[in-house]
């Protein structure tokens, strides 16, 4: 294998307000071209990770130690301006909601090519001609008319489909994708799912896919790392913790998710008990 | 079929789109489009359908909450369709609501005692204040509700309590029949499948009819007996929950399916394409 | 619309003032006049008719550009309109653009330091001026400028002394745009202190709806977007949140700006500005019936127009509304 | 028996929570700043004639403007100097607190009741009854209130009456304009969706489910509004029309300063001043009422 595009080492962090522990030595490694899944449910600190490498953590949380390498340069002691510029360059991130990630009062031309323009310095008319190439990479008909419109005149599918194409535009190396498709309908988020895995095949871009859908793991990473209260619980390859999990969290998740597949197999709530064990567990040392 | 307990036929609702300054009158949004549903007696009916399909509408219209351009709408042999808000009343009772968003749909303002024991002594279901008292605590217990909730205000409470909270107001009414919107849709795996599974149990024990309205087919499948897919208003496929599954008839259907992420790897999964 | 409210507006003033306890003749009249003098009167103004006759005969005349003639200063309203009308525009439009501007810069400021311990005083001390009205500012400035640090005249629209020669109503833009310096400088010492009176109760509001919505849209997603691209934050503020913060801070603005046009009426009154306000107040007080009337028309349709013209500039910032 | 003491403990702390509120607010600063500061005001209207130094319409032209204590002239007794007939700026200043106060509490509580009634009315029926209503605050509305009031007082006549009449039938559109979105806003929450499919009637839902949840809104523009009042009471005595000349008020005060400017600042100063905090106490007071009276937001 390559080398490591991007190593996290025992990051934690914490709560300003109240000091409680919200990453707890947290550790993962990331690839050149792979896509490794970052889930737990709500609280397990998932989304913290995203925001620490990509320094928009709310003021409230503190990282208290550990390193970010990317390509081999410690995001949390650069100084700021290269800081910004590289992470402008080489990292990118989706968002969650497509409706609030597109600012609605600008046309999505602007939107599209902020980044070329202020970061590469293009001109505006190999900006757009990007833009246009981006767009069709990303399957939108009618590309032009889609330059020239407004977020809301389109579907949140179609806005998906934007926001991916101006999170490839600058060819990052590693893109942040926080929950891309929860948002979004069944159907549509099967359709987006494969414009992703497409263009990071095409592109080989690394993958950092935060989620909390099981399902959406064992079809579209490579690799996954669980957390619970902001702890590696397990972590490894999707085939390995998905068929064999090690940690009996891992299986009662599992066990919890409906199955359309095996109706008989899911929906089984995770024992209190269990949790209660889990809570001990993760907070001491 | 005698023995439903509701049933539609062929409804049809009409939004009038508000006029703006600058707007004429709009031609008006058909949400739904002339559709059929029934819903036998301790049955559970899934209504799947992605967004803008009109399965909300469908839902309050079924409780007489939205009002409907035409057809029909037959609660337990009664024809409920022009009834006014006095003769629905009494029927209010047989028919109970679970909501999406368990904050909203609580008075921010109110305790959950008064929450929960308001509805049973309006109805009647209840004695007195002690008794109705008597029954919340016994149904907190049963829920695993902490009895101290009973004096708090709803944002005192968990999410997953909240919810809890809104099964425990409707099953207190002692219902025929719950329509349930979407109520797990912004949970944890791990408390939707725990609210599942008391609103499963508390079909069985009290011999309830359901509607289950769900964008999640794994939900729907996990809970109902019998489901229908909408779409654009229209439904396009009908039947017993395994029929549907195993065999689904129409593409859209196949194409819903095909497109839930299995917890189990299956590597074509991501390029294959099917229906449409 | 408008002209539903506008009608509106005109047959409440006239039943208002004519069905109310009191005769409009009593209100004109002087103690010991006659009853043939009263009735005399009474057939002047045609108030003699009934009711409705009456309200006909003024619809007519209005819309025949007839406003009446004042009984208190034996001119015709609309010529004193004409005269006094764009003194009256030129205050709430000097007023509109300062607290546009002073509502917008602090707004951004102190979203550029919400982090700093300097956003804190910012709330605290636009708390306060969102607290005090027109009224007490005025005061406030007589007090300050006119005992403790008399630099600002206290009275009047100009200096009676200067050379006044005006073609147009409009003496601010015209001695701008004609360049007459000493003019304009002498003009605007005149305007600073009720200006200031009537911007700052709207400043402050404006600042307290556009810092909130600026604050909230400045967490959205696409402001985080832009941040990633390495815009800087004053850029943000601009070009991101300002344009989709600036609606709804724009439509209460429309409904304040009306405020700020009734406020004309105490403020011109306590610097002696020659505007409508202050010929209102005199009308009132002398009992000027067909005056009265018309400046209540002239303020109703001044009300409208602001009206339409906020629902305009919403649209046109909203690109959701402009595309209906 | 384990039963009935859970019953009672649970309902001990029920009634103490119900009257937790009024604990909460105190608490809030705003409110304990800006309530004390009301209060004070409402106890020295009421002993103005015991607190009172002089007799507030004693002239005595021998002690025509004098200035407060520490400027150059000052007359002992004269705390805050004496007015061009010399009378007692102190003593004026303390009685036109009971005409400025009476206004305020009698004024806002006829506006909000009519503007609330209305308002809830537009909220809840929609429809016609919105319609209407809306336009009628539109075409009110376009009246510059200022104007409006003063036109009101001089037809039918000077007096505290018509001055709190006035002012009512002026600003009851604040309250229903308030009172109406937030009744719409809250009408469309599941709340009330909720209490639909219960069953309540639509009256029982207006006013037990909705109007508390409207309440807190209410009661802090009840505050503002008293804040108003003072203020358009203070414009109607300035312009001279709100209650006859020798009762002293803080306008008519305001007048007389303003005329004499240059020979005694401070017979603007000592009435603009308590103009000013009265105001500002009353917003304060609203600001915090709000915001104490939230139950999301207060813990």
């Amino acid at each position: 294998m390559s080398a490591p595009i991007l190593v996290i080492d025992g990051l934690s962090a914490v709560s300003q307000r109240d000091g409680t522990p919200i990453l707890r030595r947290v550790s993962l490694t990331l690839h050149r071209g792979e896509t490794r899944g970052l889930v737990g449910e709500s609280g397990a600190g998932k989304s913290t990770i995203g925001k620490a490498i990509l320094h928009i953590l709310p003021s409230a949380v503190r990282v208290t130690a550990g390193q970010i390498l990317f390509e081999d340069r410690d995001l949390l002691t650069m100084p700021s301006a290269p800081l910004r510029r590289l992470i402008g360059e080489r990292i990118a991130l989706i968002p969650q909601d497509p409706m609030t990630a597109l600012n609605p009062g600008r046309r999505i031309e602007a939107q599209l090519t902020d980044g070329l323009r202020l970061i590469r310095g293009a001109s505006a008319r190999t900006a757009r001609a990007r833009a246009l190439s981006l767009l069709e990479e990303v399957h939108i008909r009618e590309p032009e008319r889609v330059l020239r419109a407004y977020p809301h005149e389109l579907s949140g599918g179609m806005r998906q489909r934007v926001l991916i194409a101006a999170a490839f535009a600058l060819e990052p190396a590693l893109i942040i994708a926080d929950e891309p498709t929860t948002a979004l309908d069944v159907t549509v988020q099967k359709q987006i799912l494969r414009l992703l895995r497409n263009m990071q095949n095409a592109h080989g871009t690394a993958v950092l896919f935060v989620t909390h859908d099981l399902g959406v793991v064992a079809q579209v990473c490579d690799s996954v790392t669980l957390l619970f209260g902001g702890k590696v619980i397990e972590e490894g390859p999707v085939a390995q913790v998905l068929e064999a999990p090690r940690h009996a969290y891992a299986r009662a998740l599992l066990d919890a998710c409906p199955r359309s597949d095996h109706p008989e197999l899911g929906l089984r709530p995770i024992p209190a008990e269990l949790i209660a064990r889990l809570r001990r567990e993760v907070a001491t040392p | 079929m005698t023995d439903d307990l509701l049933r539609a036929d062929e409804l049809k609702i009409v939004f009038d789109t508000p006029r703006g300054l600058f707007k004429r009158k709009g031609a008006g949004v058909q949400a739904l489009r002339g559709v059929s549903v029934r819903v036998g007696r301790g049955e559970t009916i899934g209504i799947v359908g992605e967004s803008g399909s009109g399965k909300t509408t469908l839902g309050r219209a079924l409780l007489r909450l939205a009002d409907v351009s035409s057809g029909r709408i037959v609660f337990d042999g009664r024809d409920i369709t022009g009834l006014g808000e006095r003769d629905m009343r009494p029927l209010r009772r047989r028919m109970q609501l679970i909501f999406q968003d368990p904050m909203a749909s609580l008075n921010p303002r109110h305790t959950i005692r008064r929450i929960v024991t308001e509805p049973m002594l309006f109805h009647r279901v209840a004695a007195d204040p002690a008794d109705a008292q008597r029954r919340a605590r016994a149904i907190f217990e049963r829920f695993s509700l902490p009895l101290a909730c009973l004096a708090r205000f709803p944002h005192e409470l968990s999410g997953g309590q909240r919810q809890r909270v809104g099964i425990a107001r409707a099953a207190l009414l002692a219902p025929d029949f719950v329509l349930a919107d979407e109520i797990v849709s912004g949970l944890d795996v791990s408390t939707q499948a725990q609210a599942l599974n008391l609103l499963k149990e508390l079909s069985r024990d009290l011999g309830l009819a359901m509607a289950f309205i769900s964008h999640d087919l794994s939900v729907v499948r996990a809970v109902c007996d019998r489901v229908y897919v909408l779409r654009q208003g229209l439904v396009v496929e009908e039947g017993r929950c395994d029929a549907v599954f195993e065999s689904p008839k129409h593409p859209y259907t196949r194409a819903l399916l095909d497109a839930i992420p299995s917890p189990r790897i299956d590597p074509g999964w991501l390029q294959r394409d099917q229906g449409d | 619309m408008a002209a539903i409210t506008l009608t509106g507006v005109g047959v409440a003033i006239f039943v208002l003032l004519r069905v109310v306890p009191g005769d409009p003749i009593a209100m004109m009249i002087s103690p010991g006049a006659s009853p043939a003098d009263i009735a005399a009167l009474r057939a002047h103004y045609g108030l003699d008719a009934g009711i409705g006759q009456q309200f006909v005969v003024w619809a007519r005349d209005l819309l025949r550009g007839d406003f009446g003639v004042s009984i208190s200063l034996h001119r015709s309203v609309l010529e004193l309109l004409a005269e006094r009308l764009p003194a009256t525009l030129e205050l709430a439009g000097a007023a509109f653009v300062v607290a546009l501007l002073l509502g917008v810069s602090v707004s951004v400021v102190a979203v550029l330091a919400s982090d700093s311990k300097v956003a804190p005083l910012i709330d605290t001390v636009n708390g306060l001026f969102l607290a005090v009205p027109d009224f007490i500012w005025a005061l406030l400035l007589v007090l300050t400028f006119g005992v403790f640090a008399p630099v600002l005249p206290l009275s009047g629209r100009i200096d009676p002394s200067l050379d006044t020669h005006f073609t147009t109503p409009f003496y601010l833009l015209e001695s701008l745009l004609t360049l007459r310096v000493a003019l304009f400088s002498d003009i605007c010492k005149h305007m600073i202190m009720p200006t200031l009176a009537l911007a700052l109760p709207l400043a402050a509001v404006l600042t307290r709806v556009l810092k909130e919505s600026l604050r909230e849209a400045m967490v959205q997603d696409y402001v985080l977007l832009a941040r990633l691209k390495g815009k800087s934050r004053l850029r943000l503020v601009l070009q991101e949140a300002l344009r989709n913060a600036i609606a709804p801070a724009l439509a209460l603005t429309g409904v304040q700006f009306t405020f700020l046009i009734g406020g004309t009426v105490i403020v011109e009154r306590i610097f002696s500005y020659p505007g409508i306000g202050n010929l209102a107040i005199d009308a009132v007080i002398n009992r000027d019936l067909p005056l009265i009337q018309g400046l209540t028309l002239a303020f109703g349709a001044l009300f409208i127009l602001v009206n339409i013209a906020v629902d305009l500039l919403v649209v046109a910032a909203n690109p959701r509304l402009r595309h209906g | 028996m384990v039963e009935g003491a859970l019953t009672q403990r649970t309902d001990v702390s029920a009634t103490r929570r119900r009257w937790d509120w009024i604990g909460v607010c105190v608490a809030d600063p705003k409110v304990a700043v800006g309530g004390g500061f009301i209060l004070c005001l409402c106890l020295v209207a009421l002993a103005a004639p015991l607190i009172a130094p002089h007799d507030p319409l004693e002239q005595d032209i021998m002690l025509g403007l004098t200035p407060p204590p520490g400027f150059a002239g000052a007359e002992p007794g004269h705390w805050l100097g004496t007015d061009d007939l010399g009378r007692d700026v102190l003593s004026r200043v303390l009685y036109g607190s009971r005409v400025a106060l009476t206004v305020a509490f009698a004024a806002s509580a006829l506006a909000a009741v009519i503007g609330s009634t209305l308002g809830l009315a537009a909220g809840w029926r929609r429809g016609w009854v919105d319609a209407a209503i809306s336009r009628l605050v539109e075409i009110w509305m376009a009246f510059p209130p200022v104007l409006l009031s003063i036109l009101l007082v001089a037809v039918v006549g000077p007096g505290v009456g018509s001055v709190i009449a006035a002012i009512a039938i002026i600003d009851w559109t604040r309250f229903c304009r308030v009172v109406r979105a937030e009744t719409m806003n809250q009408a469309s929450a599941d709340y009330v969706t909720a209490a639909r499919a219960v069953g309540f009637a639509p009256g029982r839902i207006l006013m037990r489910e909705i109007f508390p949840n409207v309440a807190p809104v209410l009661i802090a523009l009840i505050s503002l509004e008293m804040g108003i009042a003072v203020i358009v009471e203070a414009i109607l005595s300035f312009v001279g029309l709100s209650v006859s000349s020798d009762t002293p008020t803080w306008g008519g005060m305001i007048a007389e300063g303003r005329q004499a400017l240059h020979e005694g600042w401070w017979i603007l100063a000592a009435p603009l001043t308590l103009l000013l905090l009265t105001v500002l106490a009353f917003n304060l007071l609203g600001e915090g009422l709000r915001r104490a009276l939230d139950p999301v937001m207060r813990r």
